[in-house]
C-alpha cells in the first residue's frame, strides 16, 4: 500500500462517515458541521483524480458559499436538537427486498467486469485547458448558462423587494 | 527547490513531502507569530507614546513567549453546555485554514510548499474553511455573544471575498496566470517591473495600468484586511458589543490557536498583496548575487525580500488598526457593496478592454 | 492555582525548573480581566495609558473572562455587583489572581458602617491576593500593587509544602 | 458626484490619521517607568495617614472628625505623679494613648482629621506603595507602648481607682462617722424640709 492509497482511503473514509453522520444526526446544525467534512473529503478525492480545478471550485461553491449559507439558515431557525422526522419507515419488507436486489446487481456487476487497469499519466494541470475549452469552444453555452444565472439573480433580487 | 533537496536527504517521497509541509509552520508561523505579536504591542504602544512590554527580556522580547507558556498551561474550560466536539474541533479548522494557505505561498524562488497552477483560488478557497470554522466555534460555545461575532464574522468574510475576488481576476488578466510562483517571477527583480507600477511590459498600456493597479492594490488590500477580521473591520470581535466575538469561551491553548490562525492569516494576506502588486519575494534593485556572481546567496536575499514585503503589510495593518475606529456594521456592509465592488468592476472592465484593444 | 498545583509531594530538581519557568511565564503575562466598577476605575485606566503603561508589565486587558488571568476590583462593590464579581470570577479560568483596589472593595470604604448597599469587602465573595490601599490608588500604587502579586506568583510551586521562603 | 467625492474625503483623512499616528511613533514616549523612576509628588499629596505619638494626647479630635470612622482611640488617664512629657507645642500630656489604629483599608483619604488636632501630630504622608497580602495587615497601630505596657497602664489606673475609691470609701466612712455624732440635729432638719415638700401636695 503506498502513500496515495493512504490518503486516498483517508479521504474515503472521511467523506462516508461524515456523509452517514449527515443523514443520522438528529441536530440540524450537527449534520451541516459534517457536511463541511463530507464536502472536504470529496474535494480531497477530486484532487487525488487529478481534477484540482474542480476541487477547488467545490471547496470555494460549496464549502465557502453554499455550506455559509445552509449554516446561517440552520443557526437562523428556532428549533435546532431533536427534529422530529416526520416520515416513519413504512414498507419496510419490500423496500428491503428492492433494496438486496438492487445491491446484488451492482455488486455482481462490479465483480465481473474485467476491468482495465492502465498506467494512469500523471495528473496535468486543467485549469488552463479549462479556460480554453470554456472561452473558445464551448462559449456559446458558457454564456448562456451566466445569462440564466443573471435572470435569477434578477428575479431573486425582484422578488425580494416586494 | 527544498523539496528535492529534501528528497534526496531521506529517500523517501512521503518524508520528505511531510517535512516540507512542517518546515513552514516551525520555521516560519510559530517564529512571525511571536515576533508579530510582541510588535503589535510594540507598535500600538509607541503610536500611544508608551513603551509598551519592557519587563520580561531586554525591552519585553521574550514577553510573547511568556505569554504563550501561560496560555498553554492555563485550566481548558469547557462549559456544560458547549457543544464539546465542535467546541473542541473549531480552533483545528480555523488554524488548519490559515496553515494550508502557507502551502502555495512562495517564499522564495527554492522554497514553497507547493507549486500549483491554482494558487490564488486556492487560497479563496480555504479561507473557507477559516468561516466554516468560526461559525463553527461561535455555534458550538453556546453563547450569544460567540453565535453573534460568529454570525458578523461569516457575513463579512463571505462580503469581502467579492471585491477580492475581482482584483484577483484582474491580476489574471494582466499576467495571465493563477500561480503565485509565475506571478512572482513574472515580475522581475526591479520595482519598476512590479505590477503596481504597470508590469514588466513596456509600451502604451504600461501607463494606462498605473493608476489602475494602484486602485486594485488598494481595494486588495482593504477587503483582505476585511477578511481578517483587523480593525477598522473587527466588528465580529468587537469588544465593547460582543465581549470578543467568536472566541469569547475559549481558553488556554484554543485560545492561542485562534491567536496564532489570525497572525498566521495576517501574514498570508500580506503575502498575497505583495506577491500579487509587489513582485512577491522578487528584489526591487536586483540581487547581489547576481552582482557578485553567488547563486546560492539568491534563494536567501529572495526570501529576505519577501519577509521584507509581508512584515511591512503586516506593520500597515497594524497601523491602521491602532489609527482608525471600528465601523458599524451597515457602514462595513456599505463600504463593501457600494465602494468596493463598483470600482473592482469597474477596473475589471478597463482593465478588459485595455488587454483587448492595446 | 493551576492543574498542576499541588500535585506533587517531592520537590527535586525538575520540578523546580519547571516551577521556575511556569512562575515565570505567569507573572510575565498576567492579562487583567477588562472590569472597572466605580471611580478606581479611572485610575485603572490611567495605569493602562501612556504615563504608566500597564503593558510594560504584560498586563493587557482581555475583554471576556476565559482568557484573563487577574481581575481587579476596581472600586464600590454593590451588592448588585457582588453577585456578578463572584459569577465572572468563576468563568475565569485558573491560575487566577485577584487584585482588590482602593479602600471600598477593600473593605467597604466609606460604606463599611452605614453603606447598606454596599459589600464590606470584596474578600467576602472571592478570594483576594493583594489589597491596595488607597481612596484611589495612585496609578504607582496599583503598580505596586501588580508587583506584590509577582512577588507572590514567584513563590508558589507545585509540590505541596514547599518550604515557605 | 458625491459618491466620488465621498470615496476621496475618505481616503483623505484616512492618511491624515495615519500621518498623525506614524509621527507619534517617533515622539519619545511619557512612560514613567514606575518602579525605577518615581514622580515627584506635589507638596499637598494626601496618602498613607502617619501619627506622631510623641505629640498626641488623646484628644479624640480626629476620630470624631473622620467620616468614616476609621480611627479607633483609646486612653487611659495617667496617675498622680506619672511624668506623661510634653508635645513639641508645650501642651502637658495627660492621657496615656493605648490604642490607636487606623484602617487605613478604610480611610478615604479626606484629611478630615488632619485639621482638628491641636498638636498636628496626626498627617498625611506622600507614602502610597504599602499594598498587603491580607486585609489585617492595613489596620496600622500607632502606640507606641508595648502591649505589655498598656496592660500595666491600664492597671495602675484600675488600682488607681480602686484606691481612690477606697480612699473616697474611707472618707466617706469618716464623714458618716463624723456624721453620726450630730445626727439628732440633722434628722430635724431633714424632717423640716419634707414637711415643707409635703404640704404643697396636700394643698392640691
Amino acid at each position: 500500500m503506498t502513500t496515495y492509497d493512504i490518503i486516498f482511503y483517508l479521504f474515503a473514509a472521511v467523506t462516508l462517515l461524515s456523509a452517514f453522520f449527515v443523514v443520522t444526526n438528529r441536530n440540524i446544525v450537527h449534520s451541516a458541521f459534517y457536511l463541511l467534512f463530507t464536502f472536504f473529503g470529496v474535494a480531497g478525492i477530486y484532487v487525488m483524480l487529478g481534477a484540482d480545478f474542480v476541487a477547488i471550485v467545490q471547496l470555494i461553491v460549496y464549502v465557502g458559499g453554499i455550506l455559509i449559507l445552509l449554516l446561517f439558515g440552520v443557526m437562523l431557525t428556532n428549533k435546532i436538537t431533536n427534529i422530529e422526522i416526520k416520515t416513519d419507515s413504512i414498507n419496510a419488507l419490500p423496500a428491503s427486498i428492492v433494496l438486496g436486489l438492487f445491491t446484488g446487481a451492482l455488486g455482481a456487476a462490479v465483480l465481473n467486469t474485467n476491468w482495465k487497469v492502465v498506467e494512469s499519466p500523471a495528473p496535468e494541470a486543467t485549469t488552463t485547458a479549462l479556460g480554453n475549452l470554456l472561452i473558445n469552444e464551448y462559449a456559446l453555452i458558457f454564456e448562456l448558462l451566466g445569462i440564466v444565472l443573471l435572470i435569477a439573480m434578477i428575479g431573486a433580487a425582484s422578488m425580494a423587494r416586494k | 527547490m527544498i523539496y528535492d533537496w529534501l528528497f534526496r536527504l531521506t529517500g523517501s517521497e512521503t518524508a520528505a513531502a511531510i517535512i516540507q509541509s512542517l518546515l513552514p509552520l516551525f520555521l516560519f508561523i510559530l517564529p512571525f507569530a511571536l515576533f508579530a505579536v510582541l510588535l503589535e504591542r510594540k507598535v500600538s504602544a509607541h503610536m500611544q507614546d508608551r513603551l509598551g512590554p519592557m519587563r520580561v527580556g531586554y525591552h519585553g522580547i521574550l514577553q510573547t513567549v511568556a505569554d504563550i507558556i501561560k496560555l498553554v498551561q492555563k485550566e481548558d474550560i469547557v462549559a456544560k453546555d458547549n457543544d464539546r466536539l465542535f467546541f473542541d474541533l473549531s480552533p483545528v479548522i480555523v488554524f488548519t485554514g490559515s496553515y494550508a494557505a502557507f502551502a502555495v505561498i512562495p517564499f522564495s524562488g527554492i522554497f514553497l510548499g507547493s507549486n500549483i497552477d491554482l494558487g490564488l483560488i486556492y487560497i479563496v478557497a480555504v479561507t473557507g474553511l477559516v468561516v466554516a470554522g468560526i461559525l463553527m466555534g461561535g455555534w458550538a460555545s453556546n453563547n450569544k455573544y460567540s453565535l453573534l461575532g460568529a454570525m458578523r464574522a461569516a457575513a463579512q468574510i463571505i462580503s469581502y471575498e467579492i471585491p477580492t475576488l475581482l482584483i484577483i481576476l484582474v491580476v489574471i488578466m494582466v499576467s495571465g496566470t493563477l500561480n503565485l510562483y509565475t506571478l512572482s517571477e513574472w515580475q522581475t527583480s526591479y520595482f519598476w517591473n512590479w505590477l503596481i507600477l504597470g508590469g514588466p511590459v513596456f509600451g502604451i498600456e504600461k501607463l494606462l495600468f498605473i493608476p489602475l493597479m494602484m486602485m486594485s492594490a488598494l481595494i486588495i488590500f482593504t477587503s483582505t484586511l476585511a477578511e481578517v477580521n483587523r480593525t477598522p473591520f473587527d466588528i465580529p470581535e468587537a469588544e465593547s458589543e460582543l465581549v470578543s466575538g467568536y472566541h469569547t469561551e475559549y481558553s488556554g491553548m484554543k485560545f492561542a490557536m485562534f491567536f496564532l490562525a489570525e497572525y498566521a492569516n495576517m501574514f498570508a494576506v500580506a503575502a498575497i498583496v505583495s506577491a500579487l502588486f509587489f513582485g512577491g519575494f522578487q528584489s526591487p534593485f536586483g540581487y547581489l548575487g547576481d552582482l557578485f556572481n553567488l547563486p546560492w546567496l539568491i534563494p536567501i536575499e529572495q526570501f529576505f525580500w519577501f519577509t521584507v514585503k509581508g512584515i511591512f503589510f503586516v506593520f500597515v495593518q497594524m497601523w491602521l488598526r491602532w489609527t482608525l475606529p471600528r465601523f458599524r456594521v451597515d457602514q462595513l456592509m456599505t463600504f463593501c457593496w457600494k465602494y468596493l465592488i463598483p470600482f473592482a468592476f469597474v477596473i475589471l472592465i478597463i482593465v478588459g478592454l485595455i488587454t483587448v484593444l492595446v | 492555582m493551576g492543574l498542576l498545583d499541588k500535585q506533587f509531594t517531592d520537590e527535586n530538581i525538575i520540578i523546580t525548573k519547571v516551577d521556575d519557568l511556569l512562575n515565570w511565564a505567569r507573572l510575565s503575562s498576567l492579562w487583567q480581566m477588562g472590569f472597572g466598577l466605580a471611580c478606581c476605575a479611572i485610575e485603572m485606566m490611567a495605569t493602562s495609558a501612556s504615563h504608566y503603561d500597564f503593558d510594560r508589565f504584560g498586563v493587557i486587558p482581555r475583554p471576556s473572562p476565559r482568557q484573563s488571568d487577574v481581575i481587579i476590583i476596581s472600586g464600590t462593590v454593590t451588592l448588585k455587583m457582588a453577585l456578578r464579581i463572584k459569577r465572572l470570577y468563576e468563568q475565569m479560568p485558573d491560575p487566577k489572581y485577584v487584585i482588590s483596589m482602593g479602600s471600598c472593595s477593600n473593605s467597604g470604604g466609606p460604606y463599611w458602617e452605614h453603606g447598606y448597599h454596599v459589600l464590606k469587602g470584596v474578600d467576602r465573595v472571592i478570594p483576594v491576593d493583594v489589597y491596595v490601599p488607597g481612596c484611589p490608588p495612585r496609578p504607582e500604587a496599583l503598580l505596586e500593587g501588580l508587583l506584590k502579586l509577582q512577588e507572590k506568583i514567584r513563590n508558589e510551586s507545585l509540590v505541596i509544602n514547599k518550604k515557605s521562603a | 458626484m458625491t459618491y466620488f467625492l465621498k470615496f476621496w474625503q475618505g481616503l483623505g483623512t484616512i492618511l491624515i490619521g495615519m500621518k498623525v499616528t506614524f509621527r507619534h511613533l517617533f515622539i519619545p514616549a511619557v512612560t514613567i517607568q514606575y518602579p525605577s523612576v518615581k514622580p515627584e509628588l506635589p507638596e499637598r499629596e494626601r496618602n498613607r495617614l502617619y501619627v506622631n505619638m510623641d505629640d498626641c494626647i488623646g484628644c479624640l479630635q480626629c476620630a470624631r472628625a473622620c467620616p468614616v470612622d476609621c480611627i479607633e482611640i483609646e486612653t487611659v488617664k495617667s496617675i498622680p505623679g506619672e511624668d506623661l512629657g510634653k508635645t513639641s507645642n508645650g501642651k502637658k500630656k495627660a492621657l496615656w494613648v493605648t490604642k490607636f489604629d487606623i484602617d487605613i483599608a478604610k480611610c478615604c483619604y479626606c484629611q478630615l482629621c488632619v485639621f482638628p488636632c491641636p498638636t498636628e501630630c496626626i498627617y498625611m504622608t506622600d507614602v502610597y506603595e504599602f499594598s498587603e497580602y491580607e486585609r489585617e495587615n492595613l489596620i496600622f497601630d500607632f502606640v507606641t507602648l508595648t502591649p505589655d505596657e498598656r496592660q500595666e497602664k491600664k492597671k495602675n489606673y484600675e488600682e488607681f481607682l480602686i484606691k481612690k475609691e477606697a480612699e473616697k470609701a474611707e472618707a466617706a466612712r469618716k464623714k458618716a462617722e463624723e456624721a453620726a455624732q450630730k445626727k439628732p440635729e440633722n434628722n430635724k432638719e431633714e424632717d423640716k424640709l419634707n414637711d415643707k415638700d409635703d404640704k404643697p401636695k396636700e394643698q392640691e
